[in-house]
């Protein structure tokens, strides 16, 4: 129903996606996958009309198609979900959900009959919880990105994008939004779906396309294809999934945080971490691991806890993220856009910014010194990027993240907090970043690992404690974890109270 | 009911830093002056705000919309400029005078909205240039001399009902409109959504282009319609009217605890805003105070006012959580 | 007549004045405030202004507030001569004395409201003369001279302006150049810079105002152009100096402390006899280095 | 060497637009003026150009952290008054008069950071409060009259080396010592990144309220250096001066192509703006242009700078793929 044949687009100093073709069928999910910057958002936005491709063509139902926007490709029935989210801060959810067909009466919004569609569809993705007229803003990340799913399912289409939409899901949403694919699929709608999680797309998908380097590598029914497979054409060559997680020797405690609470997010948080070792966080969306992080790393002002550094027997004064880094920590937060790049400014000014002190004599830049630094960084983590002198805000959502860890890898230490580190990273940088926090633990760093994807969790962490509506409700160590256990704890806190958590605005 | 209620509740919350502030600078002047509570200065007030207000809830719109207008105060001397000249030289009556009076608010604010979207311009430097060029038409048109209408003008201030002249109803039939425009149209969202992320707007399929330039167009407009005011008020045009008045009218609006970074504001905390600084104006003027005085008074209010507000919000935040 | 059983009955007077941030008005108010303490017995009195010449709505608020404070009588000059008429119609309406200093209202305005308003001021273009005639006795006829005009709509500076032109036309001397400094130093300053580079035979400038004055007298000298002659108006403290070293030629003084006095005096005048008011010219007087000695 | 080559040519691209704007005003006046090219037209423009240049580069600091100044023009004005005031009432030496002066400036800058940063308000209404407070206090302090200072302060102006004036050496020196932070130093670089992205600065463990401070400060004290050399030109210090100053720098800044909204600027840029628009009121006045024209010619070239530069902006883009 939809094709696609020789496609190019180029960005100032990148070929995106060259010669490529592509097929949907009514019905199917149709996965694509590439390393970080392959060029499958690239291909997802000229789709959605977002971008134009530089040659090719493409066809909709035998008809051309050659949207120049995105109302142009909606009213064709093309809808998409975006990677990065794109939603008004200001507006409430209804509207964010409902925004481009508010429904109205002379230009007169119908609020009543807003908010009655949009907590239909919020059902049917799993924020039945929430009001609907809650501002945007003051949703986490995770409940954020449904919101942007809703919003694409919230009219009916022939043809839907979803650009990683699971990239900060917990395994709760990705199985409800699993369901409205399904739903989807019994309606004859088309369905593309990236994303860098491997099993996932094995579970939906019905073919898979390749992409690596803006090529069409293959695309091949998933049933015929194994993960191993998925991979070695991804990356061009063999990787190991399995993390080579070695027996790690614990040393002192770096952290140790007692009744830690903060307004009704955080509540009475204990826990410590040695160097050398890994604690990983696990929880639902919105059970409040963010916030208790932002909270010790005194992004936001702690209520109440008392932080103890390095074995000492007074807690140590952390009111600010200065007193925080000042003291060794630093922070990898999981919105990268808003919170960790400085988007219009070249990767090199981001990777140092931390850590202006070496590369700076008497408060002056050593330009070259810095380009070097930025180089050796660039390398190590194989960012992909024309230059050390590209804006952040031109590479792909996978290489900007590489970008923030770089900065915090440059600033060197000793207490590592990683806010879903691998949100958006593909399989191979996913790998990589394993064996960079493995790597760093060895060195003796004590490392805390928020993950929405328990399986990561479980591959690289000694440790995993479980949050659920704010507080620390269970702590599995090595082998005794399961991820049913870790589920059923990430539960517990709301089974006994229902209406906790998920519902800030009811005062 | 219990609806109604909480809408109550949140609305006196939304507007009780400007309503403390109001409050205090009444007591304050009522205490150090004779005469201040007494009818005339009532009216004084009144017949003082129509012009500012109006002008302020076309900057509202702007401000929302993380833009900024500066031509506004020359845009008046101009459009009032353009009334004076219809009435006493072409002898046009009030009606087409007034049209044509806004036509030129509209042409205005039209060229400020399209060079800005046309070339993706700051708002700032565009509006600055316009606030030159309207400035300078404003003396063209009257040979840089003022000129005197008199009644053919001075019947739109007598004009009163309920012993309201009917500038201050128009003053307020506009609060109302622009504030449920903001609050309940598709167009008030969409502008709203534009001071957030405009970005994200136009990748959601709606271009922010058309809407910001009705937004340039309202503000023109609306300055043209407080030039009528301040014409009828001073029953002459005068080209130097509105000088600064732009700063005034941000003042206002800011006041009024609309964010210069776009996305947040409201039209009815914009005309306590006004309020405020039409108070402030016109009893620093019954105590005598002398023009040192005045101006660190002034500026002091101001910051005061602003300040005030961030309590409000904190407060109201908490009280959400 | 109406007072509301005060304490006192000595006559409220209120003098409205243009901008209290202003030397001249500054002036006019110290030398009205100086009378009424040595008056106290006499009448009260209550100074307003307004932020700066162009601030006319806010002066007809005041003319408002002072209608509503119920004073005796008004002593205004008004911004602009001929939007605060209907307004000052409105006090003589409420039974308040009106009289009007400094700024004239409009002959043709009064006449088609049917007010008649006593003025008590200078005449500004018989000074400007003044200081022009003085000034072409020292050029020879078809000599090159610039005028810097006040705010293009104030009617005092347009007046100025008018006595300038009818000195220099008088005289044959040729006004090369006629650009407003909006009464401004710093204005006034740039635009004789660029003058006198345009045109470097240039002889003279005539300034309306004092301040400007001073600002061509700065660039003249930056330009090391000292012998071009400057010509002021007002007789500001700070220029007294300079026109004894002859730096400044001449300027005009219009006896600004004690033209609110006798606005004041005349409406005191006036509230005693119910005399028909007639208009009063104040003294305006030509000041030259020899009158400082 | 093909670094240099390179860096000269970037240079070229990145000035190009406001040379061709330059150039052009300076052929245009050159055309219509008898006498523009002569050595006292470009002595006047040196003259006048070091006090609002000075304070271009202060406002380009606090444009860069996204930030904007307007108190700056009442600023030069009581600092300038105090300068006045050391030199003529206490009979000061000069270097402790500027000392006094500078000391003016740098507390209203301390003010102006302070409240904006504790109480995170927006810098446009806090200064908006300091530019009627400041004028006040000018006017308090002279008791609203000019003073004339003479040969005291016209020494500075009377100072010059190769030909070149004292202020006008400040300037570039100033100019060239701002560039320097701006690119090359850690000071610089967080402005820089503290306009991109404030948030995330914070959360890299750098406090951005000092900095901040710092910028506020440092626009003040170049406001009251520009006051010394404003006071000196005009061998006076008068209340009223520096009326519409910030609007001017700011439009110097911007037709420099500074953004408005922070995290991108260059003082270089910031100093041919000043030029322009120095030249385009010398070129003006010598051609004895009426008020209305010039407004008009004024607000069109403001505007046709910036939009020139939007090109440059595309063509440099464009030559890079
Ligand atoms: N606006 C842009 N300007 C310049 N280059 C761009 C731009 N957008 C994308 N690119 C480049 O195009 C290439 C493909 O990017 P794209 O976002 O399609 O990758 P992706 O496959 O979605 O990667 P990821 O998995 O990290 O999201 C990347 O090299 C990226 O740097
Ligand atoms: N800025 C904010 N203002 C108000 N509430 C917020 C804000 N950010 C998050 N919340 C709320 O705080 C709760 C905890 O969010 P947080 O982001 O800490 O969760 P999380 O466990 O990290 O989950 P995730 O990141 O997957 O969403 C959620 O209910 C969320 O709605
Ligand atoms: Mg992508
Ligand atoms: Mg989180």
């Amino acid at each position: 129903m939809f094709k696609a044949c020789g496609i190019h687009k180029s960005y100032p100093g990148v070929k995106a996606l060259s010669d490529l073709d592509l097929d949907l069928r009514a019905g199917e999910v149709h996965a694509l996958v590439g390393e970080n910057g392959a060029g499958k958002s690239t291909l997802a936005r000229i789709m959605g009309g977002i971008d134009t491709p530089d040659s090719g063509q493409m066809h909709l139902n035998e008809l051309p198609y050659h949207p120049q926007n995105r109302a142009q490709a909606e009213s064709s029935g093309v809808r998409m979900v975006m990677q990065e989210l794109n939603l008004i801060g200001n507006l409430s959810v209804a509207e964010n959900i409902f925004f481009d067909h508010l429904p109205n009466r002379f230009g007169i919004v119908n609020t009543n009959r807003l908010n009655q569609d949009a907590r239909q569809i919020m059902q049917r993705v799993g924020l039945g919880d929430i009001d609907p007229g809650i501002k945007v803003r003051d949703l986490g990340i995770g409940q954020q990105q449904m919101v942007e799913i809703a919003a694409g399912l919230s009219q009916r289409c022939r043809i839907m994008i979803l650009d990683e939409p699971t990239a900060s899901l917990t395994d709760k949403e990705t199985a409800l939004l699993f369901d409205q694919i399904k739903k989807l699929q019994t309606e004859r709608v088309g369905i593309v779906y990236i994303s860098h999680r491997i099993e996932e797309i094995i579970t939906i998908s019905d073919r898979i396309t390749v992409l690596r380097d803006g090529k069409l590598v293959a695309t091949r029914p998933t049933g015929a294809v194994t993960s191993s497979d998925i991979i070695r054409m991804m990356v061009g060559r063999d990787l190991s999934a399995e993390t080579c997680k070695r027996q790690r020797k614990p040393g002192q405690v770096a952290l140790r945080v007692k009744g830690l609470s903060h307004r009704d997010k955080v509540k009475n948080v204990s826990f410590e971490v040695h160097r050398g070792e890994i604690l990983g966080f696990a929880g639902l969306m919105g059970s409040g691991r963010t916030e208790t992080m932002r909270a010790l790393f005194g992004a936001d002002r702690a209520d109440e806890g008392k932080i103890y550094l390095y074995g000492a027997d007074t807690p140590a004064r952390i009111r600010t993220p200065r007193d925080a880094v000042r003291a060794g920590m630093a922070f990898i937060t999981e919105d990268r856009k808003e919170q960790g790049l400085l988007p219009a400014l070249p990767v090199r000014m981001n990777i140092t910014l931390g850590r202006l002190g070496r590369i700076s004599r008497l408060g002056l830049i050593d330009a070259a010194r810095e380009r070097a630094i930025a180089d050796e960084y660039i390398d190590l983590l194989s960012i992909r990027c024309r230059s050390c002198e590209q804006p952040v805000r031109q590479l792909s959502g996978g290489n900007q993240q590489k970008v923030v860890i770089s900065k915090w890898l440059h600033k060197d230490c000793d207490i590592l907090i990683f806010d879903e580190p691998t949100r958006g990273i593909d399989v191979g940088a996913k790998f990589e970043i394993y064996q960079l926090l493995g790597e760093l633990a060895d060195k003796g760093k004590a490392i805390i690992v928020i993950s929405s994807d328990v399986k990561e969790l479980m591959a690289v962490c000694d440790h995993i404690a479980v949050i659920s509506a704010g507080r620390l409700v269970a702590q599995f160590s090595g082998q005794e974890w399961t991820p049913e256990k870790i589920a059923s704890a990430a539960f517990s806190e709301y089974i006994k109270n229902p209406t906790q958590g998920h519902q800030p605005n009811e005062a | 009911m219990k609806h109604k209620i909480k809408n109550l509740h949140t609305a006196v919350k939304d507007y009780i830093g400007m309503l403390v502030a109001l409050t205090a600078l009444l007591a304050i002047f009522g205490l150090s002056t004779k005469n201040f509570f007494t009818f005339t200065t009532f009216r004084t007030i009144a017949n003082q705000i129509p012009a500012i207000t109006i002008m302020a809830v076309g900057m509202t719109f702007v401000l929302i919309i993380a833009g900024i207008d500066l031509s506004v105060g020359s845009v008046l001397a101009l459009s009032g400029a353009v009334l004076g000249v219809c009435i006493v030289n072409f002898k046009l009556p009030l009606p087409l005078a007034i049209i044509a009076c806004m036509g030129v608010g509209l042409i205005c604010g039209l060229i400020n909205g399209f060079i800005v979207i046309k070339w993706k311009l700051p708002s700032f430097i565009v509006t600055l240039g316009m606030l030159e060029v309207a400035r300078g038409a404003a003396y063209s048109v009257t040979g840089s001399r003022t000129m005197y209408i008199g009644p053919a003008v001075e019947v739109i201030t007598e004009t009163a009902a309920l012993g309201l002249s009917l500038p201050f109803i128009i003053a307020v039939v506009i609060v109302i409109a622009g504030q449920f425009i903001l609050a309940r149209t598709v167009f008030g969202r969409y502008i709203i959504a534009i001071g957030t992320n405009e970005e994200a707007v136009r990748l959601s399929g709606i271009e922010p282009g058309p809407l910001k330039l009705w937004v340039f167009i309202i503000c023109g407009v609306l300055a043209s319609v407080a030039a009528v005011m301040h014409t009828a008020r001073l029953s002459s045009a005068n080209p130097n009217e509105g000088l600064g008045m732009e700063l005034q009218a941000i003042a206002a609006v800011v006041i009024g605890g609309t964010s210069l970074m776009g996305g947040r504001g409201s039209v009815v905390s914009t005309f306590f805003g006004a309020l405020i600084i039409a108070v402030l104006g016109a009893g620093l003027a019954q105590m005598g105070a002398q023009e040192p005085t005045k101006r660190i008074i002034t500026g002091c209010v101001i910051v005061a006012a602003v300040i005030l507000d961030t309590y409000r919000h904190r407060l109201s935040s908490r009280k959400i959580t | 007549p109406k007072r509301n059983g005060g304490a006192s009955t000595r006559p409220e007077v209120a003098l409205i004045m243009k901008s209290l941030a202003n030397e001249f008005f500054k002036t006019m108010e110290e030398g009205a405030r100086s009378h009424q303490s040595m008056h106290a017995d006499e009448y009260n009195l209550e100074v307003v202004g307004i932020k700066d010449e162009l601030d006319v709505a806010q002066q007809i608020s005041l003319v408002e507030l002072m209608i509503a404070r119920q004073v005796d009588a008004i002593v205004i000059a008004p911004a602009d001569s001929q939007a605060l008429i209907p307004v000052c119609k409105r006090a003589m309406d409420a039974g308040i004395t009106v009289v009007n200093i400094d700024n004239k209202f409009d002959e043709g305005v009064l006449a088609d409201k049917g007010v008649k308003l006593p003025f008590v001021g200078p005449d500004n273009r018989k000074g400007a003369y003044m200081a022009g005639e003085y000034l072409a006795r020292r050029l020879a006829k078809a000599d090159k001279v610039a005028v810097i005009e006040g705010a293009p709509n104030a009617f005092n500076g347009i007046q100025r302006k008018l006595g300038f032109e009818d000195a220099m036309a008088e005289h044959g001397i040729e006004i090369v150049s006629s650009q407003s400094g909006y009464w401004e130093m710093g204005k006034a300053n740039q635009l004789a810079s660029a003058l006198v580079s345009e045109h470097p035979d240039i002889k003279a400038f005539l300034c309306a105002n004092d301040s400007m004055a001073l600002g061509a007298v700065a660039a003249l000298k930056s330009a090391g152009k000292t012998d071009i002659l400057v010509v002021g108006f007002d007789n500001i403290l700070a220029v007294q100096e300079l026109v004894k070293a002859g730096t400044i030629l001449c300027t005009i003084d219009q006896h600004a402390d004690q033209l609110a006095v006798f606005g004041i005096e005349y409406a005191l005048e006036m509230l005693e006899n119910k005399t028909a008011p007639a208009d009063r010219q104040t003294p305006v007087d030509l000041i030259t280095a020899k009158e400082l000695q």
